[in-house]
């Protein structure tokens, strides 16, 4: 595809990695600045849809963030530096995200970036690029920015959808070792085409095959098409509310799949599952997040501080996935400033994209067995899943077996 | 007893005032016409009477003001205005036509028989009842305009240049109408007419305007003596 | 107060001309002195009035609804796209072959003008600006499909006479955005001054008439929806060396039709400078409501603001302007001369 | 870009023959035939819907008859685009005014001229000086027809609030501005008093004269159409009915009856 | 069989929702001769309101009650206080202010109610086991529902403009509104009823749509469907509520059957594909299929 960034030219023109630092800075504008040790307070600024469909979501995930802040701050900030959180709204538009961003960086003075969403990110990385802003566990997905040498400046919060297809794979293959045919339902946008390429490639040289992709624009259409398959498995590579509306479809066809898997974007069971009733009992989700409201992790520690925390601060929708996400994110953040501090370069956006490159970390909210794990060569961050299943009669998901983890492809 | 009494009225559109201070009467029964040039501000009276435009002055109808009421509500009290052009609804039917002339009745059979008698008077709209006014000719869309008026029943009749566009023996019958339902009916009309011989024909009295003033009154004979209202509205 | 009464062609009416060049210039030149993401804002703003400039040729001037030109902004954006990215063109050359093919969409999508009329022709450019992102979206090896297609920044690097760096390319965009404007401006000035704007109103205000007076009723529109989705198209080709980042479901759909049109009669149709006042009006209100408050907080104020517009300024925001200059000074025609639209 | 066009000195006769077109059930015209010849006023009267604005319609190729031909000259009309029929030397006005309402004037009278110029998009967006002197030559003609019909005054106002009368002469400048060989008239006095139609009679009586050209004047004001036409003939139902002079027409029975009244 | 018919009631449910929508245009246009680019949304507000109201308890026929009477409130109360005053003016202004509204309801209904995706209850029994059989296919009651109510609709809709006195006056208003006022309309009323009228056809659009759609009840939910009942309704002819259906179940058919049949463009292009159909037979029948012809008259 031509937005792929792997341009020969560019990365033989790349520096590599210095002997003091993993993160060049001779592409900046201004090098100094970037490593100028931050004071005062440390600002993350966020250009994300805070209107529009989208807002909820967001909403959420940047309030889950503030409520780890906020945390932090309580307990003395980074050595003192206090964290604030700056958003602005683009209503998930790439051109205003682009206009956001600078306006962050020139007018906020924002030491940290974030963002939701590919187009966005997409619109962004450039000009964040050269201006050594770092921008952190952006709420991506694309392949391009997991690219350390083009992009030395971001990394991406969200799994690669290829390595949850590899996941997913890994399943169906113990599942059916004899091989199996699937039908592939695929949303239009840039999300689910990752997820279907994914799934491609993961199946290559296995006997699983693809006997029908049909796209989830009319997800009536796709469930008559792909039930005629005759497939056994159902993979939808969709986004959040394809999958409330292909299992619905795929219930009104009459069609129960053998093996119906969702993408872990869908992992919200209030919203996407239960509304569907029976039709999406047994589906099933790769997941790296526990989910509070699991009677599983009643007693999880991880949980229990989480929830506390959040009571404290008065966060309103702690059982939300969304306010997970975010406060994991801050989570992140808090740890990579606090070694970006501890280290050599100190606290400056030099320093902390050093750290966020060389990250090695658990937060207590990712399910034991699956870390956080970037190097200077590799930015994957999450390479491990549990596999749930939703269970209609109970509403709620239940695990299916053990962490699937196959960070050893990535060394 | 006077039925409408108009006393320096003034209107306009916008920022540009078109009457500066109009005055007229119209004694129940009376037929008046006002004649007067190209731009005179005659369409604008009218409209400011129908409830159009608004207006300044004073303008009583059977004794209580007439002044901030809406069209609607000016049929209502019995005055109806044939507007200059065409007052028809293109889209609708002949018959349609009629029957939303009739907007503020009740009388199921008195509509009917209405119908019925203004298509005796007007023919050529009895043969064309389910046509859509749009496609009839300029002429006979103006007939439909004065039925369409008369299907109120009001009191007094407004007549914007009613012969605009009609051949001369229609125009002769349409005077006719008007002359017997001013007579048997007792409706009162108010016209403003540019086929000033047959207008004077008609009307007992006569107003002529210029530049949005009246600027003489008199009864029809009088004005068929003036020498230059004969130059410029009768053509001897 | 009493208006000052200047003539066209006399020498009071060239001095203010020139005041006003003058003034633009100023303008211009202060707006480049500014913070870079300003300078940003400012290109969107030229951007945006060239769009809408071309917008303005079909539904203000010659009164064809266009509900599609979302269709000829992400056409000229994804020509300028494609051969940045796949051939390795240069930013600048790819503006003429932009401009061509949404010369040739317009025009072909102006072909049904011939038939359709009104409203019903308004459907015919619905359909393509829906089918514009879908397009897309399905030749994917050209487009990067759903995807996107993502220029970097230094294949947007100003040439290298300029001696600008590719961090400076927000400035170089500025300057080629701001002769775009000025260029569109002059033309769309000269077209509409000529018997032929003449010809493209009197469409507008009655066809049959128009057809009566000999104008070539398929001639005017075909040509002008052509002309109109060339202009719109070069917008959308300095908008992709803008943003960057191309996507289907971003930029290219029906909303940004909406945009335009919004922008078209807040500015005001129909006149030269409504397009102007009409872009800096669709990127700033937006931009000022969200300063205002957060969220959908904002998105009800903006609709509110857009309200108020209609309520406050009948004629658009330039028609006002025109006004409240007006009492200052008058232009009336040269004598035996006629006043231009 | 094909021009048709017709040199000064040639004058067509208008030729309608046996023209037949229908609506629906309604036969708007009913084989009609009769000729206008070169530089002659004829007037065609008949009662409402008649069928004369139809016909009319059938000449600027605004309606296609449904058999008969109506030609110019030698130009078959069947033939010819509605934009192209003004280019042959046939202009209009209508009976219920067909204006731009937001062109002033001045621009109403140039926009009738269109047909007489080349028109070229790319020189009109260059605006080449050439382009610029010719637009100043057509408007300079177009303010010497406004000063012929005494509308001067309102030259640089919108058509849009101008009187009804006033409107009506701004048509006929649009129609003149086009030099035409042959103007039809739609009910030309229309609210006009009788004054000023006496001014209307005298006015297309001169432009005759001086520029040369022919009309068909559709009017309900018999003083009008008696006093100026050569030649007058009278419709009903989509026919002919009479064809004459003035005098032969007036006295014809059919015309009394179904026209003019006994009154008249 | 059973997957053509199964594609065929897909097509043909679809289809009925555009054309409720489009009705609701119809209304509007018949009645005020303007198109309310911001139906959809204010049916988006209303549906939002049914939601809410069957989260406090209420059954989802009250929500609708309550959607529709809002929905004639909402419209009644715009084309007084907004489209009034400046409907004469042009028809731009009108066409920006619904752009105006448009934004601000959709914006408000996120205000009020976030953004958060809701799950719509059905008027109909929606259970995956609420269909009957036909020759192998399955239609759903919902589905069935959703075609009776449009077949309602458009007898209701027919009768008020061909039979009643109201419709009588509504379209004397939208043709010629100062004769209508001249014959003693009272148009402002009638204005507000056909706008009201109108919202409540959309409520009912709202509460309907929403439970079969795939996005259920979100703040994109009623953006597409307005889009393809304008199609519609202009393909109607936009004065006709038969050719306004006609024209949705068009849409709906060739969308479902284009994206089951034609793969090649099908799979993903279906909205441009059955666009470019209707398109084509407007080319054919310039004026929409069913729409009065256009009376020019000189
Ligand atoms: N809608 C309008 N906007 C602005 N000015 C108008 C409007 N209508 C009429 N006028 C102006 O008001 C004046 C009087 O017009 P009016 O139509 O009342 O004249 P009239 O006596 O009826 O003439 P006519 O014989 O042409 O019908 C004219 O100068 C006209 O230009
Ligand atoms: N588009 C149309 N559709 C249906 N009928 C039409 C159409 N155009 C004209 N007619 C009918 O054709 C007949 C002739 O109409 P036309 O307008 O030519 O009459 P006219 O002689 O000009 O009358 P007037 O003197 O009243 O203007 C009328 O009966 C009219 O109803
Ligand atoms: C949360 C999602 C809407 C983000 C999506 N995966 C993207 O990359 O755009
Ligand atoms: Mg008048
Ligand atoms: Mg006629």
């Amino acid at each position: 595809a031509p937005a792929s960034p792997a341009d020969p030219a560019a990365t033989a023109a790349a520096p590599a990695s210095s002997a003091a630092s993993v993160t060049p800075t001779d592409g900046c504008a201004d090098p100094a600045a970037a490593a100028q040790p931050i004071t005062g307070t440390l600002k993350v600024g966020w250009s994300a849809a805070l209107s529009g469909p989208l807002a909820q979501a967001v909403g959420a995930v940047i309030d889950g963030m503030k409520s780890r802040f906020a945390v932090a701050n309580a307990a003395g900030g980074i050595g003192g530096v206090k964290l604030e959180v700056v958003a602005r709204d683009d209503a998930f538009n790439p051109e205003k995200a682009k206009a956001n961003v600078g306006e962050l960086i020139q007018a906020d003075g924002v030491h940290v970036l974030s963002t939701f969403g590919s187009g966005q990110l997409n619109a962004i990385a450039d000009d964040q690029n050269e201006a050594c802003v770092p921008l952190l566990f952006g709420q991506a997905s694309v392949p391009a920015y997991r690219d350390a040498v083009n992009f030395p400046w971001t990394t991406e919060y969200l799994p690669s959808a290829e390595v949850e297809m590899a996941v997913v794979v890994a399943q169906l293959k113990q599942k059916y070792p004899d091989g199996v045919d699937v039908a592939l339902a695929a949303n239009q946008t840039e999300s689910g085409q990752g997820y279907a390429n994914g799934f491609k490639k993961a199946i290559e040289g296995s006997n699983i095959k693809i006997v029908k992709e049909a796209p989830l624009t009319d997800p009536n259409a796709a469930a008559t098409t792909l039930k005629a398959s005759g497939a056994k498995v159902l993979v939808d590579a969709g986004v959040t509310t394809d999958c409330l509306a292909l299992s619905m479809a795929v219930g009104r066809a009459g069609w129960k799949p053998e093996t119906f898997i969702q993408p872990a974007n869908c992992v919200d069971g209030k919203t996407l599952y239960e509304p569907a009733g029976d039709a999406a009992d047994g589906q099933q989700i790769m997941v790296w997040l526990k989910d509070p409201g699991n009677p599983i992790y009643a007693d999880d520690p991880g949980v229990k501080q989480y929830l506390a925390d959040l009571e404290a601060q008065g966060n309103k929708l702690p059982l939300n996935n969304y306010t997970v996400n975010g406060w994991v994110v801050g989570d992140l953040m808090v740890d990579a400033f606090t070694k970006a501090a501890a280290s050599p370069d100190g606290l400056s956006r030099l320093g902390i994209m050093n750290a966020a490159r060389t990250q090695s970390y658990h937060p207590p909210m990712f399910i034991d067995g699956i870390d956080w794990k970037v190097t200077p060569t590799q930015a994957l961050g999450i390479m491990a899943f549990r596999p749930f299943a939703w269970s209609a009669e109970k509403k709620t998901f239940e695990a299916q077996g053990d962490v699937i983890d196959i960070s050893q492809n990535y060394q | 007893m006077t039925l409408l009494s108009v006393q320096n009225l003034t209107a306009g559109y916008g920022q540009a005032r078109v009457l500066h201070g109009v005055d007229l009467t119209i004694e129940e029964g009376e037929a008046v016409v006002v004649l007067g040039a190209n731009g005179a501000g005659k369409t604008t009276t009218m409209r400011a009477l129908a409830g159009l435009i608004g207006f300044g002055g004073r303008v009583e109808f059977e004794g209580s003001p007439l002044a901030g009421l809406r069209p609607d509500a000016v049929v209502a009290r019995g005055v109806s205005l044939v507007p200059q052009g065409r007052g028809t609804f293109p889209h609708l039917t002949v018959l349609e036509n009629l029957h939303v002339g009739a907007a503020l009745r009740r009388d199921k059979r008195g509509i009917k028989e209405d119908i019925e008698r203004w298509c005796g008077v007007f023919p050529v709209l009895a043969e064309r009842t389910g046509q859509a006014a749009g496609t009839l000719s300029g002429g006979e869309q103006q007939m439909l305009a004065v039925a369409r008026a008369l299907m109120s029943r009001p009191r007094l009749l407004l007549c914007d240049e009613p012969s605009l566009g009609l051949a001369p023996k229609i125009v002769a019958e349409l005077f006719g109408i008007l002359a017997t339902i001013n007579r048997e009916q007792g409706v009162s009309l108010l016209l403003v007419e540019q086929n000033a011989e047959l207008a004077l024909a008609l009307a007992g009295r006569v107003y002529l305007l210029e530049v949005g003033r009246v600027i003489a009154s008199g009864t029809a004979a009088e004005f068929r003596e003036d020498e230059t209202v004969r130059r410029a509205y009768l053509g001897y | 107060m009493t208006p000052i009464h200047v003539r066209t062609g006399s020498a009071a009416h060239r001095g203010l001309q020139i005041a006003g060049l003058a003034a633009a210039a100023g303008a211009l030149l202060l707006g480049a002195t500014m913070e870079a993401f300003r300078v940003g804002q400012l290109t969107n703003v030229m951007i945006f009035a060239i769009a809408i400039s071309g917008l303005n040729l079909a539904t203000g001037y010659t009164g064809l609804l266009s509900i599609g030109h979302s269709a000829f902004f992400g056409l000229g954006a994804y020509t300028t796209g494609v051969m940045v990215v796949t051939y390795g063109a240069a930013p600048m050359t790819t503006i003429p072959l932009a401009v061509l093919l949404c010369a040739v969409l317009g025009f072909v999508v102006g072909l049904p003008a011939l038939r359709i009329r009104g409203l019903y022709l308004a459907l015919v450019t619905l359909a393509v600006g829906v089918a514009f992102p879908e397009v897309v979206r399905r030749f994917e090896d050209l487009t990067g499909g759903a995807a996107g297609l993502v220029i970097r920044s230094r294949q947007l690097a100003p040439p290298e006479w300029t001696g600008l760096t590719v961090p400076q390319r927000g400035i170089w965009l500025y300057w080629v955005s701001a002769a775009a404007l000025l260029i569109t401006l002059v033309l769309v000035r000269n077209l509409t001054r000529s018997r032929l704007g003449i010809a493209m109103i009197a469409t507008r205000d009655n066809e049959i008439a128009a057809a009566a007076s000999g104008v070539r009723l398929a001639t005017v529109k075909t040509t002008v929806f052509g002309l109109s989705g060339a202009v719109t198209g070069l917008a959308g080709s300095l908008f992709a060396m803008y943003v960057g980042a191309l996507s289907p479901d971003g930029s290219f759909t029906l909303l940004k039709s909406i945009e335009l049109i919004t922008g078209l009669f807040l500015g005001g149709a129909a006149t030269l400078f409504g397009p102007v006042v009409g872009a800096f009006a669709v990127v700033y209100l937006p931009y000022f409501t969200a300063d205002l408050a957060s969220g959908h907080v904002s998105g009800v104020i903006f609709g509110a603001v857009l309200i108020a517009i209609v309520f406050l300024m009948p004629e658009g925001i330039a028609g006002v302007a025109g006004r409240f200059l007006g009492r200052f000074i008058r232009i009336a025609p040269h004598e035996n001369q006629g006043e231009r639209p | 870009m094909q021009m048709v066009r017709t040199t000064g000195t040639d004058r067509p006769a208008l030729t309608v023959t046996d023209v037949t077109l229908r609506f629906g059930g309604v036969a708007a015209l009913d084989g009609v035939g009769f000729t206008v010849a070169p530089g002659e006023i004829c007037g065609l009267i008949g009662p409402n819907g008649a069928g004369k604005t139809t016909l009319f319609n059938c000449v600027t190729r605004i309606y296609r008859p449904d058999s008969g031909g109506v030609s110019f000259g030698d130009t078959d009309l069947a033939r010819v685009r509605p934009h192209d029929v003004v280019r042959l030397g046939i202009a209009r006005t209508f009976q219920n005014l067909a204006l731009f309402p937001s062109l002033t004037v001045l621009q109403n009278t140039v926009a009738g001229a269109h047909a007489r110029h080349q028109a070229g998009f790319a020189a009109a967006l260059l605006g080449w000086p050439g382009t610029r002197s010719r637009q100043r030559r057509i408007e300079g003609e177009a303010m010497d027809i406004l000063a012929e019909l005494d509308l001067t005054d309102v030259a640089h106002r919108p058509a849009h609030g101008l009187p009804y009368g006033t409107l009506k002469r701004v048509e006929l400048a649009r129609a003149l501005a086009a030099r035409p060989r042959l103007l039809l008239l739609d009910e030309p006095a229309g609210g006009l008093t009788h004054a000023e139609v006496r001014d209307l009679g005298d006015l297309i009586l001169r432009l005759r004269r001086d520029h040369d050209l022919g009309a068909l004047l559709v009017e309900h004001h018999m003083g009008l159409v008696m006093s100026i036409s050569d030649h007058v003939v009278a419709m009903e139902f989509g026919r002919k009915i009479a064809d004459g002079t003035p005098d032969e027409v007036r006295a014809e029975r059919r015309v009394i009856e179904a026209y003019l009244g006994k009154a008249s | 069989m059973d997957i053509f018919l199964e594609r065929l009631f897909d097509g043909v449910t679809n289809g009925a929702v555009y054309a409720i929508m489009a009705l609701a245009l119809v209304v509007v246009f018949r009645s005020t001769g303007t198109i309310n680019f911001a139906q959809g949304e204010m049916a988006l507000f209303t549906t939002y309101l049914a939601w809410w109201l069957t989260t406090v308890g209420l059954p989802i026929w009250a929500g609708a009650l309550a959607a529709g009477a809002t929905g004639f409130l909402l419209g009644a109360v715009v084309e007084r206080t907004l489209i009034r005053p400046i409907r004469r003016r042009n028809d731009m202004a009108s066409l920006i202010v619904a752009l105006g509204l448009f934004t601000a309801f959709n914006a408000l209904a996120g205000l009020l109610w976030n953004s958060e995706t809701k799950p719509m209850p059905s008027l109909f029994p929606a259970g995956l086991e609420d269909f009957f059989p036909v020759a192998g296919a399955r239609l759903y009651w919902d589905a069935l529902g959703v075609w009776l109510v449009v077949l309602a609709l458009i007898a209701g809709v027919f009768f008020l403009f061909n039979r009643t006195r109201l419709g009588l006056q509504m379209r004397a208003v939208a043709d010629n509104a100062e004769s209508a006022a001249l014959s003693g309309v009272p148009t402002g009323r009638i204005l507000m009823l056909g706008w009201g009228l109108a919202g409540i056809v959309g409520s009912l659009a709202g509460v309907l749509v929403t439970p079969l759609s795939a996005t259920q009840l979100s703040l994109t939910t009623m953006f597409p469907i307005l889009i393809y009942a304008s199609a519609a309704a202009l393909f109607g002819g936009l004065d006709s509520p038969v050719g306004a259906v006609v024209g949705g179940l068009a849409i709906g058919v060739l969308e479902a059957l284009i994206t089951g049949y034609v793969e090649f463009i099908g799979g993903t292009l279906p909205q441009t594909a059955a666009l470019v159909v209707i398109v084509l037979i407007l080319l054919f029948r310039p004026t929409g299929l069913f729409g009065t012809r256009q009376l020019e008259r000189l």
